[in-house]
């Protein structure tokens, strides 16, 4: 390992060198490359890039479910300074939807269809929490209550399929928090969701973030979402984390022309206007399978050079910093 | 679900018609005439001529069907003159031991069928996957009288654990004799149910709510258990149903082999004595079967999957 | 990969090149496994008839005529699978059946598989009472013991193949139908068949062109297992005796004429029950492994 | 006639051999064993109630009790008589017949052996068939008179109850006759009748008036459909009376089901008492050659019948069970259609006949267990085992074809039952051999009722050759006229056939059958055999095959009669 294990790590979570690989036709693809992140308490850092490009991935390995047939091939994941890599699945069991939940993409797939709301969020309550029956429902309906879902008594006897996408979302956030983690970790929340609902998650998020004072990381395509919500913004291209920095210094002086293709996108349209901003950074998403030498980026790059191909991929400042790996881009 | 109920049932009369009048004529096209079968080959011209008018074989074909029909309306399968008695008597008792053949035949493959699937979704691509595939490839394409001698010759001639053939006394004695018929029909249906439910168990595997529940630290069991199975057996619960033909066309073979009194070997000889009225009366019988079987699991499937219940669509 | 490694010349634990290896191993194993079993498939399917057509090079003796100094010869150098109640070779019996259920299996499963094809693609793309029709027709045909009007098409055309071609096409194409009006429920979803709609294409070329190509795949898979299925109804019809006239070896005829005696010759009826065996997973191998390449399950295929 | 009719009254010198046709349609289904056969001879069994320790035949040509050596079998093999009578017991008996569909003897059955079984069990008859012999001997008539030449019949009935107690009468006599005779009611049988008139004279006297001289009445009157129903109870019961039938014979309709097995009891008012010594028997169908035997070997049944000769080797010697071979004298015989060219040829016959190698169809199609025909007509009564049977010989086979409008040969087909084993072995043989002289023989497989249906259609009859297997060439009675009459003169019947017609067969026929003259009888018939195989064949005869069953061998004195009922008053059971 290139980091030294007796660092003391001072933050809620530390992802270190962490390098996710895959198996596929072509042989093997790393879906996040060295990746470095460090999130502390309370805080929220946003993961911002095209579909593919390793943030989903590097959020599921916090808890160790890289989906199969993926595994983390190196790196660390510092847990409140204990590394969670190679932990046994009931350790990572005992964390999981514990001190770490996790709400995804679509709210409506991430339910289970052949049981009802009461039934599933009440598991929570009974399986992971010990409650009996009786307290477990109350719970639930206060929880459904506090997420903002009308009438929950009713609710409660629902199935997936007859709530709304934003309800099911919010249902989703209320199982997330149930348990008061202390980091939530949120996949595209509001992908799924129309414009209008999106706003609501987002500051019921944060919301339940300054009640509960939990960290969250929060995985999305979509920059404005990203940028209204963090403290800190980690850019991704490519499996690689590409700039990293605080909210501020990503948005007024970034240093990595994917963030600045990422931007101009955002400033030029409507935020979430996703087909749009693909235009104006031209090109496709890169195909993993096969990266050129030195930066991914390079291809789409609007200042590419000789040079680019020798770029060592890795942030010139370590975090908290701000930092870039393209090294033709100062101040 | 009142209305897709009535719509289903409606379908299924007229599946039930369309597969009585297949039968009907098919039958009525095969040569040979019923009343020479009756009266053997002795019978003098007129006197099989005569008994030809007596059944009523001498009505046009639509004539026919259409008193068929009608009787059948009214629970009256008619008379099989071949064996000197009411279809119906000649129905119900082998109806039970075709329906208990299907039924343990069915629970032996299901308990094959649940846990490799399982296992194979789970190893997916990896050697024991790949095993069970091949395994399901094989019991696939075994000629099903072939499986059952191989059966009889191992587990009742060379270790006589179970009866080699016949019915045997009492429901213990129907289990007992059953159970060689039930395996030969089990490995026969097992591909089937595998095939589905491996197929729908990978499916919910790479479902988000299965990761949801991973996520939320629930145990591999309860995973498994309560999101996974409980999600893949409502798409194939079907399965089986869907393929009552298939499992039946094994049937009728097995009730040979084993010289069991079913509804299989009861259609096979009538088709071959030119008994019409028990042809169609087990054309229609196995037809209703068919038709319950796929509302039943209609319904199961609804209380299985909410999204129908309540929707009340397919 | 290659690459990205290339780009990365700094050192790595050695536990992590373990890893990454195990990986790599396992990407070429799944890769190697599918187009592995294809072949072995492919493999099975084309050498059993290749090698029945040098059958009588081989020199275990005429496949009909009957050679009653040496009857019910266990398999032997000189019979490698014995020989029957006349004396006749059964590995050159079985050899010489292959063509024929080859035909009997291909030509039906093609004939049905086409007209499957056509009408559920008919009925899944214009849905509708004309939907409605076709699929409760399909509904009887899956639903009802085939066999037995298998069966009764063979008394009815007496002997002869011809029964036997109709009865399994007749009640083949049902499965056919099901796939492809499932399949192209979906297709005629997809975004370009709208395009094609809207461009103000006729429906038969938007089927012919755009839709069909998409519908053939699951529908080879379904084929493979109609192959195996039908020449296995062919022998259940030779054991309840409405098969393929003597002498003409016929697989099923084959074993179906050993298992009266199978307790004593066991050889006559297993042996070529193992061929019929080997052959459908040949066909069920391919099936399953061109399921997998285009992520089709094979369950399709019951 | 008076000492010819002494000589009648209490049973005659009894014949060889005896032969009787069954109908059989579930052998042919499942390819199985010949039916019909030759048993050891208990001559005096049923005046003399006890049982010979040593049977007569019980050491034949098979080679040693019990044990079937391979070598042809011309007289029963495996026949057990150990050990005394006793009573109590059950029999369960697996068999590749159907329960019967219903029990009245003068209404149509399927006409399977398996009806005949059960109908033979619950009724007795007039007379009925010595075991062991071709002629029958009393039955419920103690003894009778013949008169007119043989137009005239008087039965004296011994005294026995039906199985619900009463009395049976001459009226009961007579009102069974009279259905037997009827054809609206027994449109199956009636084709044997001869009877004109049937009076009861006294409670226990019974004359019969015929139309004409039928040689074979005695036997007629033994036949299972022939059977005695009380009176009073049928003309009550109506159509029920074969649903719960009530008998004279020696056992009792116990319970049925339906495609399963049926199971009868001890009449205990049977009057040849203390027969029957089992308590009852049990019919279990079973289709399956295997699941059949296997029944037996495992215990579940105590005798299995058919045993398909592919199997006889298997089970020759199988520890606890005995094979039991009792020569067959229904004849296996391959018909031509004789209306259609170049059949209606003579040479064309006689080489078929030349050309067919019977040694080896013997030893490949019937295990060398059959003996092979020497006779068109079977092994009946008056059977001269001196004519030798047609030899293989191409050269001749050659010779009477080139002198045929198709010396070159022709393309014809076989019609056979596909589900038959020994027929498609047999029709395989014939197409290699026959395949020398030119003949391209085409295999026509269909399953039996198609078969029947071809065969017997008199308008046009649709088949070339037919061969029927086990069945129809085989007589009902062991008199040779019912076979004769019907191969040799069939304007008797109003259905198909032969169509065989030859003045001078023709007229043997007509003489023999109409006679009781012994010594013209035995002159004609002798002469038929000779002319009708190496003169003017109608066909081509194979074979007498078996009758096989495996039994279990504690079961004593299970035989079968020529008709192929089995009198099972006469088994019981060592411990």
């Amino acid at each position: 390992m290139v980091v030294d294990t007796n660092v003391k790590a001072t933050n809620l979570l530390e992802v270190r060198e962490l390098t996710v690989g895959f198996p596929s036709r072509r042989g093997v693809v790393l879906a996040a490359n060295r990746v470095n992140l460090s999130l502390s308490y309370s805080r929220t850092l946003g993961l911002v890039g095209e579909s593919g490009c390793g943030k989903s991935v590097t959020l599921r390995s916090v808890i160790a479910m890289v989906p199969k047939p993926g595994e983390i091939l190196s790196g660390e994941v510092l847990w409140d300074g204990r590394d969670l890599i190679g932990r046994s699945s009931r350790e990572m069991r005992a964390i999981r939807g514990r001190e770490i939940t996790m709400i995804f993409q679509d709210p409506g797939a991430s339910l289970n269809p052949v049981y009802s709301l009461g039934v599933q969020i009440s598991e929570i309550f009974r399986v992971r929490l010990g409650f009996s029956r009786k307290d477990a429902y109350d719970r639930t309906v206060d929880l459904l209550r506090s997420v903002g879902i009308p009438s929950p008594a009713e609710r409660i006897r629902n199935y997936p399929h007859q709530l709304s996408g934003g309800m099911r979302q919010r249902v989703m956030i209320a199982m997330a928090v149930a348990p008061g983690p202390r980091l939530l970790l949120a996949d595209e929340p509001t992908t799924a969701v129309d414009v209008t609902i999106q706003e609501q998650i987002l500051s019921l998020l944060t919301e339940l973030q300054q009640e509960s004072g939990m960290a969250m990381l929060l995985v999305s395509h979509d920059l404005g979402v990203i940028s209204q919500t963090c403290d800190d913004i980690a850019v991704m291209y490519a499996g690689y984390v590409v700039e990293c920095g605080s909210r501020d210094e990503i948005v007024s002086s970034p240093r990595h022309p994917y963030t600045r293709a990422l931007l101009a996108a955002e400033l030029v349209f409507e935020p979430s206007e996703h087909r749009s901003r693909l235009e104006t950074i031209g090109g496709q998403p890169p195909d993993l399978g096969d990266l050129p030498p030195g930066c991914p980026f390079q291809q789409r790059c609007p200042h590419a050079k000789q040079e680019c191909s020798d770029v060592p991929m890795v942030l010139d400042r370590p975090a908290p910093e701000h930092g870039s790996t393209c090294p033709f881009m100062g101040v | 679900m009142g209305v897709y109920l009535i719509r289903r049932i409606g379908q299924s009369v007229l599946a039930l018609i369309g597969i009585t009048l297949v039968a009907f004529l098919l039958i009525q096209l095969v040569p040979g005439n019923p009343a020479r079968v009756i009266l053997g080959p002795r019978a003098s011209v007129s006197a099989v001529a005569a008994l030809r008018r007596a059944m009523g074989l001498d009505r046009s074909l639509l004539a026919q069907y259409w008193s068929f029909l009608t009787n059948a309306f009214r629970l009256n399968f008619g008379y099989s003159a071949v064996q000197q008695s009411p279809v119906a008597s000649l129905l119900w008792p082998r109806l039970g031991s075709t329906l208990l053949l299907t039924a343990y035949a069915t629970f032996v493959s299901v308990l094959l069928a649940v846990p490799l699937a399982l296992a194979s979704a789970l190893k997916r691509n990896r050697p024991a996957d790949h095993a069970v595939r091949l395994m399901t490839m094989v019991t696939f394409a075994m000629p099903s009288f072939w499986l059952g001698l191989v059966l009889i010759l191992l587990l009742a001639v060379k270790f006589t654990v179970f009866p080699t053939s016949g019915y045997g006394v009492g429901v213990f004695g129907h289990l007992d004799s059953l159970t060689l018929p039930a395996l030969a029909l089990g490995l026969g249906i097992a591909p089937l149910i595998l095939r589905t439910l491996r197929g729908s168990i990978v499916d919910t595997l790479g479902s988000e709510f299965v990761e949801a529940a991973r996520a939320r630290g629930l145990g591999e069991l309860r995973v498994l258990g309560r999101y996974v199975l409980r999600n893949s057996l409502v798409a194939s619960v079907t399965v089986v149903a869907i393929n009552v033909g298939y499992i039946l066309s094994i049937v009728v073979v097995i009730e040979n082999v084993f010289a069991l009194p079913g509804l299989g070997s009861l259609l096979v000889t009538s088709v071959q004595d030119r008994d019409f009225p028990v042809v169609q009366g087990v054309a229609l019988l196995l037809g209703a079967i068919v038709v319950i079987i796929n509302l039943v699991t209609d319904l199961g499937y609804s209380l299985l999957d909410p999204r129908i219940r309540l929707s009340g669509r397919n | 990969m290659a690459v990205t490694e290339a780009a990365w010349p700094s050192a790595r634990s050695g536990e992590y090149l373990r890893r990454i290896e195990r990986l790599r191993r396992r990407a070429t194993a799944e890769r190697r496994w599918s187009t592995f079993s294809m072949w072995i498939g492919v493999g099975i399917v084309v050498l059993v008839p290749a090698i029945s057509a040098l059958g009588p090079l081989l020199g275990f003796g005429h496949p009909n005529a009957p050679n009653f100094s040496a009857i019910l010869v266990p398999p032997s150098l000189a019979h490698p699978f014995g020989t029957d109640a006349l004396g006749r070779d059964v590995l050159s019996r079985v050899l010489a059946a292959t063509p024929l259920d080859y035909e009997v299996g291909g030509i039906t499963t093609l004939v049905a598989g086409v007209i499957g094809v056509m009408l559920g693609g008919i009925a899944g793309y214009f849905g509708g009472a004309l939907d409605a029709v076709i699929m409760r027709i399909v509904d009887v045909l899956i639903a009802f013991p085939f066999m037995i009007f298998v069966m009764a098409f063979v008394a009815v055309f007496g002997p002869g193949l011809t029964g036997i071609y109709v009865g399994l096409t007749a009640f083949g194409w049902a499965f056919f139908a099901r796939v492809t009006r499932a399949e192209m429920l979906v297709v005629r979803e997809r975004q370009y068949i709208a395009a094609a709609r809207t461009a103000g294409l006729s429906s038969s070329r938007i089927l012919r062109v755009h839709a069909l190509p998409n519908v053939l795949r699951p529908n080879f898979v379904v084929a493979m297992a109609t192959m195996v299925w039908n020449i296995l109804t062919l022998a259940a019809l030779s054991y309840l005796g409405l098969g393929v006239q003597p002498p003409t070896p016929e697989w099923g005829s084959i074993v179906a004429g050993g298992q009266t005696i199978m307790f004593s010759a066991w050889w006559v009826s297993t042996l070529p029950g193992l061929i019929i065996v080997l052959v459908g997973v040949g066909f069920s191998l391919i099936g399953d492994s061109v399921a997998d390449r285009f992520g089709y399950d094979f369950r399709i295929t019951v | 006639m008076a000492d010819h009719d002494v000589d009648r009254v209490g049973g005659p010198a009894p014949h060889e051999l005896d032969l009787r046709r069954v109908t059989s349609r579930r052998d042919l289904l499942k390819g199985a064993a010949a039916l019909g056969l030759v048993t050891a001879g208990l001559p005096s069994l049923r005046r003399v109630g006890a049982f010979p320790a040593q049977p007569r035949h019980d050491t034949g040509t098979g080679g040693g009790p019990g044990l079937w050596n391979g070598q042809p079998v011309t007289e029963p093999i495996g026949l057990s008589f150990e050990g005394t009578p006793k009573r109590g017991g059950h029999i369960t008996w697996a068999w590749i017949y159907e329960p019967v569909p219903q029990m009245d003897p003068q209404l149509p059955t399927t006409g399977d052996t398996g009806d005949l079984q059960a109908l033979y069990s619950l009724y007795d008859r007039l007379t009925n068939i010595i075991p062991g012999t071709l002629t029958n001997g009393p039955g419920l008539a103690e003894s009778w008179e013949i008169a007119k030449g043989g137009l005239e019949y008087t039965f004296y009935l011994r005294h026995a109850e039906f199985s619900n107690g009463d009395t049976i009468t001459a009226n009961d006599v007579k009102f069974s006759l009279e259905r037997f005779a009827n054809p609206a009611i027994n449109s199956q049988y009636a084709w044997l009748n001869a009877i004109d008139t049937v009076q009861a004279l006294n409670a226990r006297t019974v004359r019969v008036t015929l139309q004409y001289v039928q040689a074979m009445f005695l036997d007629v009157v033994g036949h299972a459909t022939t059977g005695i129903v009380p009176q009073r109870v049928v003309e009550k019961m109506g159509k029920e009376f074969g649903k719960n039938p009530v008998g004279s014979g020696a056992f009792i309709f116990e319970s049925k089901t339906a495609g399963e097995s049926i199971s009868f009891k001890r009449n205990p008012n049977f009057w040849n008492s203390p027969k029957p010594y089992i308590d009852g028997y049990t019919l279990n169908y079973v289709p399956d050659d295997n699941a059949r035997m296997l029944q037996v070997t495992s215990g579940i049944a105590s005798a299995g019948y058919p045993v398909p000769y592919a199997l006889l080797d298997q089970y020759r010697d199988v520890k606890g069970t005995r094979l039991q071979l009792e020569p067959y004298t229904n004849i296996m015989f391959i018909a031509p259609n004789l209306k259609v060219p170049p059949f209606n040829e003579q040479n064309v016959r006689l080489a078929l006949n030349y050309a067919t190698p019977l040694e080896t169809i013997n030893k490949v199609v019937f295990k060398n267990a059959a003996q092979i025909a020497n006779s068109a007509i079977g092994k009946l009564q008056y059977w001269d085992p001196e004519i030798p049977y047609i030899p293989y010989d191409l050269d001749k086979a050659k010779a009477y074809l080139a002198k045929s409008s198709v010396p070159h040969g022709f393309t014809t087909s076989l019609l056979i039952v596909g589900t038959d084993t020994d027929s498609v072995e047999l029709a395989t043989i014939l197409q290699s051999s026959w395949g020398q002289i030119g003949i391209n023989l085409k295999i026509d497989e269909v399953d039996i009722v198609t078969l029947e249906d071809r065969f017997f259609s008199i308008t046009n009859p649709n088949y070339d050759l037919c061969f029927f297997g086990a069945d129809l060439w085989a007589s009902d009675v062991g008199a040779p006229d019912e076979i004769g009459e019907l191969m040799y003169y069939s304007k008797k019947y109003d259905f198909g056939g032969l169509f065989y017609n030859d003045p001078h067969a023709t007229a043997l026929v007509n003489q023999a059958t109409h006679t009781i003259n012994e010594t013209v009888r035995k002159r004609d018939w002798g002469e038929l055999q000779r002319y009708c195989l190496s003169v003017n064949p109608p066909g081509i005869p194979i074979a007498f095959g078996p009758n096989v069953s495996l039994v279990n061998s504690k079961v004593q004195g299970f035989q079968c009669l020529c008709s192929n009922f089995w009198p099972l008053e006469d088994v019981w059971i060592n411990s």
